[in-house]
């Protein structure tokens, strides 16, 4: 392979974000080298296995690639403002929207929710950490091997260009003969490692590590969600690991799982993918359905309403998420029974949302509604995820859906679910539980001017996809023409995504303003509310808890703060065993990544020698035997005593 | 201390039991991962793209050998748990490396079957039908090879370290993983072979 | 779920007998009856979810540890989810005019 | 500001359901399948409007009343773990609607694999769609002719697509006529549809399947039947015959204008019974990054030409790729 094939070159766009990323990247190097940061990021950051580290992580990663979807978005938005504009040719258009869904998806939506997940949950339950710290590590530093693996192809051989769905025949080496969709099956195989992780460790730590006392009916509705999503995540995310691994196969060893010649099925991909594509979708939303619910019940000064009819309806919504997948491909031709119980399956998923929906509203009803900025997240989601709701059941409908599939109208209603329902909900946890991760408030003013940009630019941007579908508009249309009469709409549509990006762009100022400026005095409980994670200091300490509380009901910490019975005995105090720091994790990510990359470029050799680190990683980590070590109980005192005043 | 005498001492840990219940999911994951890799063979079984098909080239004499050998072997890893328990740590390691005898003795059989069947015109590159089938095998056995790997290692800390509240769990854990690849293999024998040759 | 236990492990030989012999049987049935191949597959398919389930209980001990009824909603549910996943992908791939065959 | 953007879209909706002078295409049937699909969807809506609507409103009215005052910060809302008769009553309601959803959904899907209603009578025109990157071959067997990125159909009278594809995955969609479904190799789906009256339909692909996808485009022309058999006799008459090379020309990767044939290549292949493979050659789907724009531009032109000399009844100039124009 020549050197101007394997980099991507030419175009004067891609060529200026190369030369950025390039010296972003190098300029990065020299300051942590000014600063000799080095160490102090490899002992706390690098080779952390604490939760919370581990979920700022995470969710700087996601705000990172929240960015780099974020401009794809603009730039397609830009691109179809007008009909005919030539801003960027079909194949970049391809381009960009794959890595749009891709990213957005799988290296946004996911980071971010598992993020809050880790710092929140362990708090939440009263635990010290999760079940299993140095997974834990892992599961991060595989996922963001595979973000970055997926994240080169931009600058590097080529970017994937067959849909965030990669739909064969079209994804097979015949079509798409160049290393991008390799990238495409590679990273998200990478990541997906990570993820599965992440979903086995949430469900071991639901189950085994909750405080004493906190019996299932008592658990925070944010612990709930989070254990259904990890089961769904352990049912699902193997099917992709298949789908993947047949991708890669096809693409790089000449199989014929999916190619049309000799005997394969493209449509066994579409079932693959779908088996696992719908699950996901919902294993995006349920954690933020639990973080509305937290955020609702705070600010509405109130408990969550019919919290077991809650439970149980996350519950049926799991459940039926594994029997819908057909949805998405109704017009394949299958028979008119597949599509009629397919389309029954789907709608029923509309009966448990909307028992959700009711009982938020009336958790507000009665209650006191504080319009803090997080609350007012969680408030817009409420009508704007009706909106898409009430479309996706309009979809469901198999043979209405002959009219809308892979139209804007899909486009319009995925966004409609997936940005109030996962984007807002990401928002309200961050300036939820900001506090509790930094120890300090981002700004409200701001904050609010964040929200208003984002959500009318949100409507602005989306709303008009609804008609120009309706009008016949395709999904993924790098261009129109100007008889089609769709310019006005897509024109309001673009000015939309420039308000979002004001959004976006004032939630960036706001981190900014906030790390210099807003006051590092805010208590351990800055919204007066009802979850345990509030009953430690903000910032939580490292061991989190000095004594595991006891629980006795739903919403302890709120009643124990009323009834002021939250004090801590010094002679309580006992030595907390904390697990140590690890270096396996970040290097065996490592190897995948470089194993996944050598992959790509199907230099197998290389990467046959590239696996030996992941094998000498795997041995190492079975010969480990670090037992952690403990933090003696004058330390604990004393960090104690720094934030609490009722230390006895 | 009472739970001495009635708890396994794999479970004597807090972190051992989560580490046993953490695995139970993991096969709860593999599980899924197996049946997707069913669902795809039985979808394109018949998808032979004018190459040989199932009946043409299985052989059960082999098959089933095959079948025995890995039934064996879970039981001796059973045997194997069993001295565990009952603290014989020379019985653990006999149980085991017969074990992991018969589990090399079934990748090798399984090797030369594959090798008969390219001999016979079926590579994995041939068919719809034969991509499925030898990724659904090769995914078995390339677990039963890092079993091998991993049990081995565990063996080592075993003989180093004696049979302890850690190395009791994690043996404990490998015979699960063995157990069920012996029960993967049940599905494959009864409805990759028996089905392929009867139907 | 006793530590201890010098008697011999009878469950484990009475299970691997079984499995020996259900495998044969499964052989048996299929080349050695003249039952439509239907049946045929439908014999044989409970004989091996019997052979699973000796396994689980008389090899892994499913219901032992503190966590024996997780684990036993935990296969449940995974086998659920394997039959969906199975049956589902057959039943829509292979009916309706799409289909290759 | 937010309740005012709502309360605007509100209204659109309606508005643009009762149809102003341009109906979006949805909306707007010229056939009895896209009829009852736009039938179906128009009831849904009614379903969702009513269910948007109690939404909002109750939303409205929640956060409006309940809202924080500066004068009740004492205020201390009651605790109130649910209500089993509410909860009952969201729980029933929305499984009436899914049930009153479900039995026309499932009519229509039953209803629309077959020869629409009135129509059982009349032997159908037969249509081979064969969707290639990035255009579409139809086939008129019995005709035996041949058309790429348009057909003429007799109006009034039923047509049935028997649809497949050269390689990638294709959907055949004429949102005026009816539904869409997918186009794949190896395998044969099935359309019927019917224009009531003369017309022209727009049609697209549906399925991304490259570079060439916003271009692939065809029109639908509905005439009476007088006019398609003398459209078919003036064919018989000027067109060339379509060889197997200008075959495989065709189906290389490319944007092509409209084309016209005597014979099919129904005789020598049939794609919904593989071989495609032989014409898919996939170094001819390399593609460049951006530095060779201008190649690529010139090749378009290159097919652009070629198709010129092969053009007869059909005006070139209305290549399929802008012809869109329905209001
Ligand atoms: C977070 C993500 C998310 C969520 C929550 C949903 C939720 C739903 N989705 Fe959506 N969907 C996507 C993400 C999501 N979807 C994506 C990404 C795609 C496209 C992928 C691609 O092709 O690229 C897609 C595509 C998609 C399709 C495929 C269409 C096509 O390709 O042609 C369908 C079809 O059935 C569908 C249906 C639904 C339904 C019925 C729900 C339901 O869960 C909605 C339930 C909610 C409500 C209904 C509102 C509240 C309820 C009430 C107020 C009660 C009363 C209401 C009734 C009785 C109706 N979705
Ligand atoms: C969670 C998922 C998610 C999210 C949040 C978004 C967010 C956005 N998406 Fe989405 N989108 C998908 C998931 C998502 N998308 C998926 C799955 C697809 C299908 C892909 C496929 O077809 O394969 C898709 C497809 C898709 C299309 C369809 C392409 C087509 O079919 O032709 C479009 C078109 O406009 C679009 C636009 C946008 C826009 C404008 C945003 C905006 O909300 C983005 C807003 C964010 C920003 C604007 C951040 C950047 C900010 C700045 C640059 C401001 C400056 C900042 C500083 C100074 C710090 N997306
Ligand atoms: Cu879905």
């Amino acid at each position: 392979m020549s050197l101007d094939e394997f980099f991507v070159t030419g175009d004067p766009l891609i060529l200026a974000s190369q030369i950025a990323i390039g010296l972003t990247m190098v300029g990065l190097i020299a300051l942590i080298t000014y600063l000799k940061r080095w160490k102090w990021l490899w002992n706390e950051w690098f080779t952390t296995v604490d939760h919370k580290k581990i979920g700022i992580m995470y969710i700087l990663a996601g705000v990172l690639m929240f960015f780099r979807g974020g401009v794809d978005g603009l730039l397609m938005k830009a691109q179809t403002s007008r009909p005919g504009l030539d801003l960027l040719d079909a194949q970049h258009y391809d381009e960009i929207f794959t890595t749009h869904g891709v990213i957005m998806i799988l290296f946004m939506a996911m980071p971010l929710l598992i993020g809050i997940m880790n710092v929140v949950i362990p708090l939440q339950i009263g635990a010290r950490d999760v079940a299993f710290p140095k997974l834990n590590a892992f599961s991060f530093w595989i996922f963001f091997a595979g973000a970055m693996l997926f994240n080169l192809s931009f600058v590097i051989g080529g970017s994937p260009d067959a849909g965030w769905t990669s739909y064969f025949p079209l994804a097979g080496k015949e079509f798409t003969p160049g290393v991008g969709n390799n990238y495409y099956a590679i990273s998200l195989q990478i990541a997906g490692i990570g993820t599965l992780a992440t979903g086995i460790n949430f469900v071991v730590t639901i189950i085994k590590m909750r405080a004493p006392g906190m019996s299932w009916m008592k658990l925070p509705i944010f612990v709930w969600t989070t254990f259904i999503t990890s089961i769904i995540i352990v049912a699902a995310f193997p099917i992709l690991t298949i789908a993947l691994l047949y991708m890669t196969l096809d693409r790089l060893f000449g199989t014929h799982f999916f190619t049309v010649a000799a005997g394969g099925d493209p449509m066994l991909w579409l079932n693959l993918f779908w088996l696992w594509g719908h699950p996901e979708v919902y294993i995006v939303v349920l954690p933020a359905f639990g973080m509305f619910s937290e955020v609702i019940a705070t600010f509405a000064r109130k408990n969550l309403y019919g919290y077991k009819s809650m439970v149980y309806a996350v519950a049926g919504i799991a459940f039926l998420s594994m029997l819908v997948w057909v949805h998405h491909f109704y017009t394949m031709g299958n028979s008119a029974a597949v599509n009629s119980i397919f389309s029954l399956t789907t709608m029923m998923i509309a009966i448990p949302t909307g028992v959700k929906i009711f009982n938020w509203l009336f958790t507000l009803r009665k209650g006191r509604i504080e319009f803090s900025t997080s609350m007012l997240w969680a408030l817009a989601f409420i009508p704007c995820f009706t909106i898409g709701g009430v479309t996706g059941v309009m979809l469901a409908m198999a043979a209405a859906d002959y009219q809308y599939h892979n139209t804007m109208f899909l486009v319009a209603h995925f966004h409609y679910v997936l940005i109030p329902g996962v984007v807002f909900a990401v928002f309200a946890g961050l300036y939820y539980w900001w506090p509790k991760m930094f120890g300090f408030k981002l700004n409200e003013k701001i904050g609010k001017w964040h929200f208003w940009l984002f959500v009318i630019g949100f409507n602005m941007t989306f709303m008009p996809m609804f008609f120009v579908g309706l009008d016949g508009m395709s999904r993924r249309m790098y261009t129109y023409a100007e008889s089609t009469g769709w310019g006005a709409w897509l024109g309001f549509s673009a000015v939309g995504s420039l308000v979002m990006a004001a959004g976006f762009a004032a939630l960036c100022y706001n981190i900014y303003w906030s790390f210099r400026y807003a006051s590092r005095n805010v208590g351990n409980d800055p919204w007066n509310a009802r979850s345990l994670e509030w009953a430690t200091a903000s910032p939580a300490p490292h061991y989190n808890f000095a004594v595991v509380p006891e629980v006795e009901n739903l919403d302890d910490f709120w009643y124990k703060k009323k009834k002021g019975t939250l004090g801590l005995k010094k002679s309580d105090l006992k030595p907390v065993h904390m697990p140590s720091n690890s270096w396996t994790p970040i290097v065996l990510a490592g190897a995948f990544g470089l194993v996944g990359f050598f992959l790509v470029f199907e230099w197998i050799p290389l990467a046959i020698i590239a696996a030996v680190g992941i094998v000498v990683g795997l041995v190492a980590n079975t010969f480990d035997y670090d037992d952690g070590y403990h933090i003696p109980v004058d330390e604990l005192e004393e960090e104690e005593r720094e934030w609490r005043g009722d230390l006895q | 201390m009472t739970s001495h005498t009635t708890t396994p001492l794999e479970y004597k840990t807090e972190q051992s039991q989560m580490n046993i219940l953490g695995f139970w999911v993991f096969l709860g994951a593999e599980i899924v991962l197996f049946s997707t890799l069913f669902a795809s063979y039985f979808v394109l079984e018949h998808n032979t793209a004018g190459g040989p098909a199932g009946q043409d080239i299985f052989i059960l004499k082999d098959v089933l050998i095959e079948t025995f050998i890995l039934l064996t072997s879970s039981f001796t890893s059973g045997l194997a748990i069993h001295s565990m328990r009952n603290h014989d740590k020379k019985g653990v390691l006999i149980w085991m490396i017969i074990t992991l005898l018969l589990g090399a003795g079934f990748l090798y059989m399984e090797i030369n079957e594959f090798i008969h069947y390219v001999h016979e015109g079926a590579t994995i590159q041939t068919s719809g039908f034969t991509a499925a089938f030898f990724t659904l095998l090769g995914t078995h056995g390339a677990h039963v090879t890092f079993g091998i790997i991993w049990i081995s290692l565990l063996l080592v800390q075993l003989v180093r370290r004696g049979i302890t509240e850690k190395t009791s769990s994690k043996l404990f854990i490998s015979s699960l993983y063995w157990h069920f690849l012996d029960v993967v293999w049940i599905f494959i024998f009864t409805f990759v072979y028996l089905k392929g040759m009867v139907m | 779920m006793s530590a201890k236990t010098h008697r011999f492990p009878w469950n484990l030989l009475v299970g691997y007998v079984l499995s020996v012999a259900l495998t044969l049987l499964a052989v048996f049935v299929s080349f050695n009856t003249d039952f439509s191949s239907n049946v045929i597959l439908w014999v044989i398919g409970i004989l091996a979810l019997f052979q699973a389930i000796i396994q689980l209980f008389m090899f892994m001990h499913v219901t032992e540890g503190k966590e024996g009824i997780i684990n036993v909603i935990n296969m449940v549910n995974s086998i659920i989810l394997a039959l969906i996943i199975v049956f589902g992908s057959i039943w829509v791939l292979t009916s309706g005019h799409a289909s290759m065959h | 500001m937010k309740k005012l953007v709502y309360a605007l879209t509100l209204l659109l909706i309606p508005v643009l359901l009762a149809g102003c002078e341009s109906k979006l295409l949805v909306f707007d049937p010229k056939g009895p399948v896209a009829r009852s699909l736009t039938d179906l969807i128009v009831y849904s809506i009614i379903f969702m409007l009513v269910i948007v609507v109690v939404i909002f409103v109750l939303f409205g009215y929640i956060v409006w009343k309940y809202r924080a005052r500066k004068d009740d910060s004492d205020f201390e809302p009651e605790e109130e773990k649910g209500n089993h008769l509410l909860e009952i009553t969201w729980f029933t309601i929305p499984v009436i609607i899914v049930i009153a959803l479900m039995i026309p959904t499932m009519k229509t899907i039953y209803e629309v694999e077959d020869i629409p209603q009135g129509y059982e009578e009349e032997e159908p025109l037969v249509i081979h769609v064969t969707s290639a990157d990035w255009k579409w071959i139809f086939s008129y067997p019995e005709q035996d002719i041949e058309t790429v990125n348009y057909i003429n159909i007799p109006a009034d009278h039923p047509v049935q697509f028997k649809m497949t594809s050269a390689g990638t995955m294709q959907s055949f969609w004429v949102p005026e006529l009816g539904g869409q479904k997918y186009t794949m190799a190896n395998m044969q789906t099935n359309l019927y549809l019917v224009a009531d009256k003369p017309g022209s339909f727009y049609g697209r692909n549906t399925s991304f399947n490259g570079q060439g996808y916003a271009h692939m485009e065809f029109e639908v022309q509905a005439q009476t039947e007088e006019d398609f058999n003398e459209w078919v006799h003036e064919v018989h008459n000027t067109a060339m015959d379509l060889s197997e090379e200008k075959y495989s020309e065709i189906l290389e990767p490319g944007v092509l204008g409209r084309m016209t044939f005597n014979g099919t290549h129904l005789e020598w292949i049939d794609h919904a019974h593989g071989g495609s493979e032989k014409y898919i050659d996939s170094e001819l789907y390399r593609i460049d990054h951006g530095d060779d724009e201008e190649e690529q531009e010139e090749g378009r032109e290159d097919d652009q030409e070629e198709e010129n000399e092969n053009q007869d009844t059909e005006d070139t100039s209305e290549s399929a790729n802008t012809d869109h124009s329905h209001h």
